[in-house]
């Protein structure tokens, strides 16, 4: 008993962020109407989008700009398959290629949702890590590839229905062809319990000893080597779990919205992602789901006001949420939780130091 | 395929590279040496066309003064950016990203609010057009082709030849330690950011003639500049020549062969792939840890 | 500017919505059509309203994201509880959220002028569809300037059915299609597509047939104007509108426009309308209006009409089922919404840019035009 | 010439310099030692202004310059040689040098340059390599030679003999010396090579947590002193 | 030296920086179980040797046999990982903003694969192994610390720490004590003593006090080329040693 208690003190106060988001989603739909029990549907998918680039970027420090990629990769696969499903008018193909005829039935496009962004993930990890693409260049390449992803699935309209995109049965789990949708509420709870095991899974990983290789990685890639580490093969790791889990993000995404577009594989999602991990603070999995859950509500509460007011005033909007963003990066750099964690640490090592000041000098001099 | 549709691609793709040249100068100052992930940089082309607009249509002013004005302007702009948010955030690139991020957002809709929605022509301070047996040439274009290379020799020999130049570059590499050594390392670093920010609106402004000018004119060159710059290798001008020819030649050369939208796809692949097996971009002296 | 009142739709009056990009993309074209739908509101309520109950509104923006557009029509719907909805601009945005209109069974009015599709049965189509225009604008170029057409466009669906239509039609007609490029959305640089012209007509000239949009319009108008082809090439758009004439001054001079609706048009019921507009807006404004506003304008008519003819009795069904065979004195000239289809019945349109930016009516069918959304 | 008084210095809470006292006088030679972790980097990057004190004073040549900014206390006259040399890796030799001296008025480069070459002609065939391929020990010559640049009035050392082969420690320690004669220089050399701080200082003083615990000549450093506060 | 003793054996090594001849035909033998010195002067190539041993540079000429096998040219975590070949930096090089500890676990030997770590679980003998290393050097205290927030000569310490935690058949030293007291640097020399038992050790430095200590053979590099080899007492009278390096007066 003492001892649970001596580890629950122990766990970092973030860890109790952690719990209170999850109780305060548990909980959500009890208070709320049905319209918020959608949108926060949506921004728990979110969630589970920033969980996976924060394991990418946070934890091992590889900032994809382009991580909509993924994103829309698993939402375009169930849009595909409802597409050909539904027969929605515009879908010009006779025969599912063999590349997507997996879509064909509902597990296999469950599956082919979550396989085809690992699979990419997997390409470019091979291809940009065994180079040695790194920092910024990592950046701006996978900038360039969302700028690349949205022009192709544009331009691929046979399959994707090109910028006009792709309705999608929503609300469901694996079906793609069925009225079955569920009622908000109740897929609600289906989206939490994904969020819920992607947490679980995060937090696993960077507990092990992968995740504190990645930390390694992010914090001196060279020397990591010289103790026998091969990195790009933990960069390609990360990459493709990150991808496959920004792949269910997506497609969960998609379920909730019942439609998908090219917005979603494109460089404005890609970098309000990276925003809400920022202002949340990176690399300790809270930051990520505390600030989407934080940006995404105040993103929509405030347009919502605002368009209350006057619908002139809904140009102001985005004013303030740049000006809120400018805020994060100067009173609180190291985003929300990292600025609590870290206040946490500094006052952890200051009773640390005296402690061993105490103990090393017996008492000399005191500060 | 006739030999004067692909000399007349050549052509125009080498007016094109001078122009992705010059509209990427103020990054590779700015992002390459100062490691400042400027995503303002597309909004000062946008606010430069603006001033280009203002100066040259509104008021009538001769274009090379309108230049000069969008620089000088453009100029103060990014010094006071720099002295308010910047200057705080050296050394730590996710936090440039944010906030030139965040400020991009403010810039764009602010310039909504106060120039409005409706575009606003520029007309060609030059109509001439030059013809070579089938093969034609814009004069405007040529032009800039001109502006770009007088910048660049400018900007180069103001990097490697003054004494400004080497404290810029001493302090972007090693601020404390420059700092250290008796130079105003902040002055220095408003002056950096500032001349980026300033080829950001010179280019803005010389580039406005080219299409309307709206409020979201800086979108359509995010991506083409910073792989611009990231191939050239960041610090390196001349490696970003060398990058902005060779994307605007694939580009006109693949177009013509196929279309613009695989033209485009694969060219920001090949610029991907050549930074894959040259990650430090085409002319990079490596460093020694 | 027009508030709206928080209070939930209260019996003496009667709650809609209107979805428009305030910001974003295509915010350029779109701000018309909010001015426009306000202004219909505001003239309905002037001349007492529906029934004797005021129109209320609340105003989303969607900035152009059609995901957003999803989320602000299910606020609307769920939060606002409005009766219908008017708005949305872009194709994508209207396929986003039919769904919702099903689920929750709310008509929306979509004053664009689009591609054409299987009717949704919870839209009302206000703009025209490529029958519309294309069937009469091909024809006439044809006749008054080039049997040679070279296609180009953004690519988007809009743009590749559109010149889908048009080579099919060229095709029968007896013309050529010399070349056909689609460009992504964010090109501003057109020397390539401009060179390639040159080479493949080979200098003789021929009818650009252009669906680029936003700034790649522009840049392309632009780009052409400065390379000096004007006097043997004619560039015919069905996007260009006054937003643009106006805007480009003598690089779009002469070029071919066709939409059903322009600002020049000689009518009572356009001089009216524009004169209100100019009122409200400001005289500047009242040059940039287009076909896209004056089409929100009728969609806000048109709905009123049907509400009316709803009584005390408003349901989805009701309100679609009162749209049947509507007519309406539009600006543009008597529209009809066909009980099929929901879209509508209109002229077809030909106009050449002059020189002071407006556009000018130089064909004009005789009769409304049956819609034929899916063809 | 150089006065600390009372200076406290933090990494954010944890208190590194605890009131330290220090007085340099004009033309003098101190050696600062200290186990490892005592603070004496700290407290020279207090002195030159890269870490700001919470508490205490600092004065130079007569004037307060706690509140000064760095570039402005090098302008007075103080330069800094920081412990792992921080030469500017894509500048070539020449040029580091040349930084050095841009910061101050009425320095004549070349001339000055060919001065401080004399002192350290190990890195005249390097002129025009860049000062971040240089090995270890050359780097740390050019960091001397950097700040002679300068012609700074005060030198403030951080270990410069670290990682340096040892008839160049004591060529150093000469060549220090013998500047420190002819220019009257006044330097303060942080240094865990006593043999090398014994060889160039006159005056020491040791630091433990924080402030000082012993000072004198350093013909005074006795085997108890440095057995009581230098060994583990 | 007979074959099987020799660990490390380097063939005509040679490397060119852009024309800068940093190294020039370095025969050398390192034999199982030596602690072996390296001296020279600044800019002789002595962490370019080290460089070329661990695989970070590739020789313009010449081979390095590790073991019987000619580990030319193969990767540096191939190096460090099959070969066990362990390297402290020149300078301080740790993982800044990880705890002492989390540097230590990284470090220990047995893990590096990618499925290694996803199936690692913490043991108890683990932790007892982490806790001892934390011991040995004075570190256990920090061990919270992030490994930033040291101070230089900690982070020489740590460094250390992580090459003992990595446990290779040849460790490389590179300036193990700089920045340390004379008392420090004894009991690092002491340290590195205890190690050569079980481990190969080649270690440059420039603290002739403690090479005097640790000393039994020594290699003198001069301008990239082999000036001397012998032992500690050979290499002190050698002339053309104290002329270029040793000469203190
Ligand atoms: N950035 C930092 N944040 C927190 N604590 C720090 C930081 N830098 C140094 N310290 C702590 O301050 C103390 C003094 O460090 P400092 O570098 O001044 O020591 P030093 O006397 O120069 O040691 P050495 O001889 O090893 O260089 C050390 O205990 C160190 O842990
Ligand atoms: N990557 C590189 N590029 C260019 N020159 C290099 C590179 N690495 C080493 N050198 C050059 O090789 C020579 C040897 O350097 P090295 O660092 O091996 O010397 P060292 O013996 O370790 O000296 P020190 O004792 O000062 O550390 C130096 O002149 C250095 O400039
Ligand atoms: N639907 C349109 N006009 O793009
Ligand atoms: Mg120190
Ligand atoms: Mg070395």
């Amino acid at each position: 008993m003492k001892n649970v208690l001596l580890k629950l003190k122990a766990m970092p106060v973030n860890r109790y962020i952690d719990v209170i988001i999850l109780i305060y989603l548990l909980l959500y739909p009890a208070f709320h109407s049905v319209y918020w029990a959608y949108i926060m549907s949506g921004i728990m998918a979110y969630m589970i989008f920033a969980l996976s680039l924060d394991l990418l970027w946070g934890y091992t420090g590889l900032m994809s700009m382009g991580h909509g990629v993924f994103f829309g990769a698993g939402g375009y696969m169930i849009g595909i398959a409802c597409a050909r499903i539904n027969q929605a008018e515009w879908v010009r193909y006779k025969k599912l290629p063999w590349f997507l005829s997996l879509l064909g039935n509902d597990q296999g496009a469950f599956l082919m949702a979550l396989l085809v962004p690992g699979l990419i993930a997997l390409f470019l990890g091979i291809f940009m890590f065994t180079g040695k693409i790194q920092g910024i260049f990592f950046s701006l390449i996978t900038l360039a590839l969302s700028g690349i992803a949205e022009l192709f699935v544009i331009n691929a309209s046979k399959y994707t229905h090109g910028d006009s995109g792709i309705t999608i049965v929503s609300r469901t789990v694996l079906s793609n062809n069925s009225k079955q949708s569920l009622p908000d509420f109740q897929y609600y709870f289906i989206v939490f319990g994904f969020l819920l095991a992607v947490y679980l899974l995060c937090l696993g990983i960077s507990r092990s000893r992968t995740g504190k290789v990645l930390q390694a990685i992010r914090e001196n890639e060279p020397r990591l080597v010289f103790f026998g580490y091969n990195p790009s093969r933990f960069k390609i790791f990360i990459m493709v779990l990150s991808g496959i889990i920004a792949g269910l993000a997506g497609v969960l995404y998609v379920r909730v919205q019942g439609s998908i577009n090219y917005t979603s594989v494109g460089i404005n999602l890609s970098t309000f992602v990276l925003v809400w991990i920022a202002v949340g603070g990176r690399g300790n999995l809270t930051g990520a789901m505390l600030g989407t859950l934080l940006l995404q509500i105040a993103e929509t509460k405030l347009s919502s006001l605002f368009s209350n007011l006057s619908a002139d005033f809904v140009q102001y909007w985005k004013l303030i949420l740049g000006i809120i963003i400018l805020l994060t990066v100067f009173l609180i750099p190291k985003g929300i939780v990292g600025t609590i964690l870290d206040v946490r640490q500094k006052h952890q090592d200051h009773r640390r130091k005296e402690r061993i000041l105490a103990k090393e000098g017996g008492g000399e001099h005191e500060g | 395929m006739s030999i004067t549709l692909i000399l007349q691609l050549m052509i125009s793709g080498l007016c094109n590279s001078f122009i992705l040249l010059l509209t990427s100068m103020g990054l590779v100052i700015i992002l390459g040496y100062m490691k400042v992930v400027n995503l303002v940089h597309t909004e000062m082309l946008m606010l430069g066309a603006y001033i280009c607009y203002y100066t040259y249509e509104v008021l009538g002013l001769p274009f090379l003064v309108c230049l000069l004005a969008a620089y000088l302007i453009s100029f103060a702009f990014g010094a006071v950016i720099e002295r308010l948010i910047i200057c705080h955030l050296y050394g730590k690139m996710s936090e440039t990203l944010l906030a030139t991020f965040a400020i991009s957002m403010i810039l764009k809709q602010t310039a909504l609010l106060a120039f409005g929605k409706s575009y606003k022509k520029v007309s060609y301070p030059i109509h001439k057009e030059l013809h070579f047996g089938g093969v034609f040439i814009e004069g405007y274009k040529l032009a800039l082709v001109v502006l770009a290379i007088a910048v660049m020799a400018a900007t180069l020999l103001l990097l490697h030849k003054t004494t400004i130049g080497m404290k810029m570059r001493a302090t972007t590499q090693n601020r404390a330690m420059t700092e250290c050594l008796g130079i105003d390392t902040r002055k220095v670093d408003t002056i950096t950011f500032s001349h980026g920010m300033g080829l950001a609106g010179l280019a803005g402004a010389a580039i406005a003639p080219l299409s309307a000018v709206t409020y979201s004119l800086g979108d359509s060159w995010l991506t083409n500049t910073f792989m611009n710059v990231v191939m050239g290798g960041v610090t390196s001008l001349f490696g970003t020549l060398v990058s902005s020819v060779i994307i605007q030649e694939s580009i006109a050369v693949i177009s013509g062969f196929s279309n613009s939208v695989t033209a485009q796809i694969i060219v920001l692949m090949l610029v991907i792939i050549i930074v894959r097996f040259k990650p430090e971009g085409l002319f990079t002296a490596k460093g020694r840890r | 500017a027009g508030c709206s009142k928080k209070a939930a739709s209260s019996s003496d009056s009667i709650k809609i919505g209107l979805v428009f990009s305030l910001t974003g993309g295509t915010a350029i074209s779109e701000e018309c059509m909010y001015n426009s739908a306000v202004l219909a509101i505001e003239q309905i309520n002037a001349k007492g309203g529906v029934n004797g109950k005021k129109i209320e509104y609340v105003v989303k923006d969607y900035a152009t994201d059609a995901d957003k557009a999803a989320k602000v029509v299910k606020e609307m719907i769920l939060e606002d509880k409005v009766s219908a909805i008017v708005g949305l601009y872009t194709s994508s945005s209207r396929v986003a959220v039919e769904p919702i209109l099903e689920e929750y069974k709310v008509p929306l009015i979509y004053p664009t002028f689009y591609e054409g599709e299987t009717p949704n049965q919870y839209v009302v189509y206000t703009g025209s569809v490529p029958n519309q225009q294309g069937d009469y604008f091909v024809p006439y170029l044809m006749e008054n300037v080039s049997k040679n057409f070279y296609l180009i466009g953004t690519d988007t669906t809009y743009a590749a059915s559109i010149n889908k239509q048009a080579k099919e039609l060229i095709g029968k007609l007896g013309g050529s299609v010399i070349g056909e490029n689609l460009v992504p959305s964010s090109t501003t640089e057109f020397s390539d597509v401009i060179a390639k012209i040159k080479d493949t007509t080979k200098d003789e000239g021929c009818v650009i047939y252009c669906n680029l949009n936003g700034d790649s319009g522009t840049a392309f108008y632009t780009q052409f104007a400065a390379a000096g082809l004007s006097d043997k090439y004619t560039i015919a758009s069905f996007i260009m509108d006054e937003s643009f004439s106006t805007a480009l001054g003598s690089a779009a001079v002469n070029t071919y426009a066709s939409v059903n609706y322009f600002n020049s048009i000689d009518s009572e019921a356009n001089k009216a309308f524009l004169s209100d507009y100019a009122k409200k807006y400001g005289e500047e404004k009242k040059a940039a209006v287009t076909a896209v506003g004056e089409s929100t304008y009728d969609a806000v008519y048109l709905l009123s009409m049907a509400l009316e003819k709803c009584g005390d009795k408003i349901t989805a069904d009701n309100i679609l089922t009162n749209f049947n065979d509507l007519t309406f004195e539009a600006p543009q000239g008597t529209i009809k919404v066909d009980a099929k289809t929901h879209h509508i019945y209109c002229k077809a349109r030909v106009g050449q840019v002059q020189a002071d930016g407006t556009i000018k009516t130089v064909f004009e069918s005789d009769e409304v035009i049956a819609p034929e959304p899916a063809k | 010439m150089f006065i600390a008084e009372n200076v406290q210095v933090s990494y954010g809470k944890s208190r590194v310099i605890n009131g330290l006292s220090l007085h340099v006088k004009e033309g003098s030679r101190t050696a600062i030692l200290g186990r490892n972790g005592v603070g004496k980097t700290t407290f020279l990057k207090s002195a030159i202004g890269i870490l700001p004190i919470s508490s205490g004073s600092l004065r130079f040549n007569g004037e307060d310059i706690t509140k000064r900014k760095t570039f402005k206390r090098s302008e007075a006259g103080l330069g800094y040689v920081p412990q792992g040399r921080e030469i500017i890796p894509m500048l070539t030799v020449k040029e580091n040098l040349e930084l050095g001296a841009l910061g101050h008025k009425g320095i004549h480069i070349d001339s000055r340059m060919e001065w401080v070459l004399e002192y350290f002609p190990a890195l005249k065939v390097h002129m025009s390599r860049n000062g971040g391929v240089l090995s270890g020990g050359l780097q740390q010559q050019l960091a001397l030679a950097r700040c002679l640049m300068g012609k700074p009035r005060m030198m403030l050392l951080d270990e410069p003999t670290e990682g340096i082969q040892p008839n160049v420690v004591i060529e150093i320690a000469d060549t220090l010396k013998k500047i420190a004669v002819e220019t009257g220089i006044t330097i303060a050399v942080v240094e865990q090579n006593l043999k090398f701080a014994r060889r160039l200082a006159d005056n020491y003083v040791i630091m433990q947590k924080g402030i000082i615990v012993s000072e004198g000549r350093m013909i005074d450093l006795s085997e108890d002193v440095i057995k009581q506060y230098l060994s583990v | 030296m007979k074959a099987e003793e020799v660990l490390l054996e380097t063939r005509n090594l040679s490397v060119e920086f852009n024309g800068f001849r940093a190294l020039t035909n370095i025969n050398m033998k390192v034999r199982r179980g030596e602690l072996r010195v390296i001296i020279g002067p600044n800019g002789a190539g002595k962490t370019t040797f080290m460089d070329l041993v661990t695989g970070r540079t590739k020789p313009t000429e010449g081979s390095v046999i590790f073991d019987g096998i000619n580990i030319t040219g193969k990767a540096t975590a191939e190096i460090a990982g099959k070969y066990k070949i362990g390297r402290k930096f020149q300078g301080p090089n740790v993982f800044d903003n990880m705890s002492v500890k989390e540097n230590i676990e990284i470090a220990l030997e047995g893990f590096e694969t990618l499925l290694q770590c996803i199936l690692f679980k913490k043991s108890r003998a683990f932790k007892e192994r982490v806790n001892e290393i934390l011991n040995k050097i004075d570190l256990y205290d920090y061990r919270h610390f992030a490994a930033g927030d040291l101070s230089h000569g900690q982070r020489q310490w740590l460094e250390m720490g992580m090459v003992i935690a990595q446990n290779p058949k040849l460790i490389i030293l590179d300036e193990p004590t700089a920045g340390m007291t004379a008392r420090e640097t004894y009991k690092t020399g002491e340290m590195i003593k205890k190690l050569q038992g079980e481990h190969t050790i080649i270690v440059v430095e420039h603290d002739m006090d403690f090479v005097r200590q640790v000393a039994e053979y020594v290699t003198v590099l001069n301008y990239g080329e082999l000036l001397a080899e012998g032992t500690m007492e050979e290499i002190q009278e050698n002339q053309e040693v104290i002329a270029v390096y040793l000469k203190e007066d």
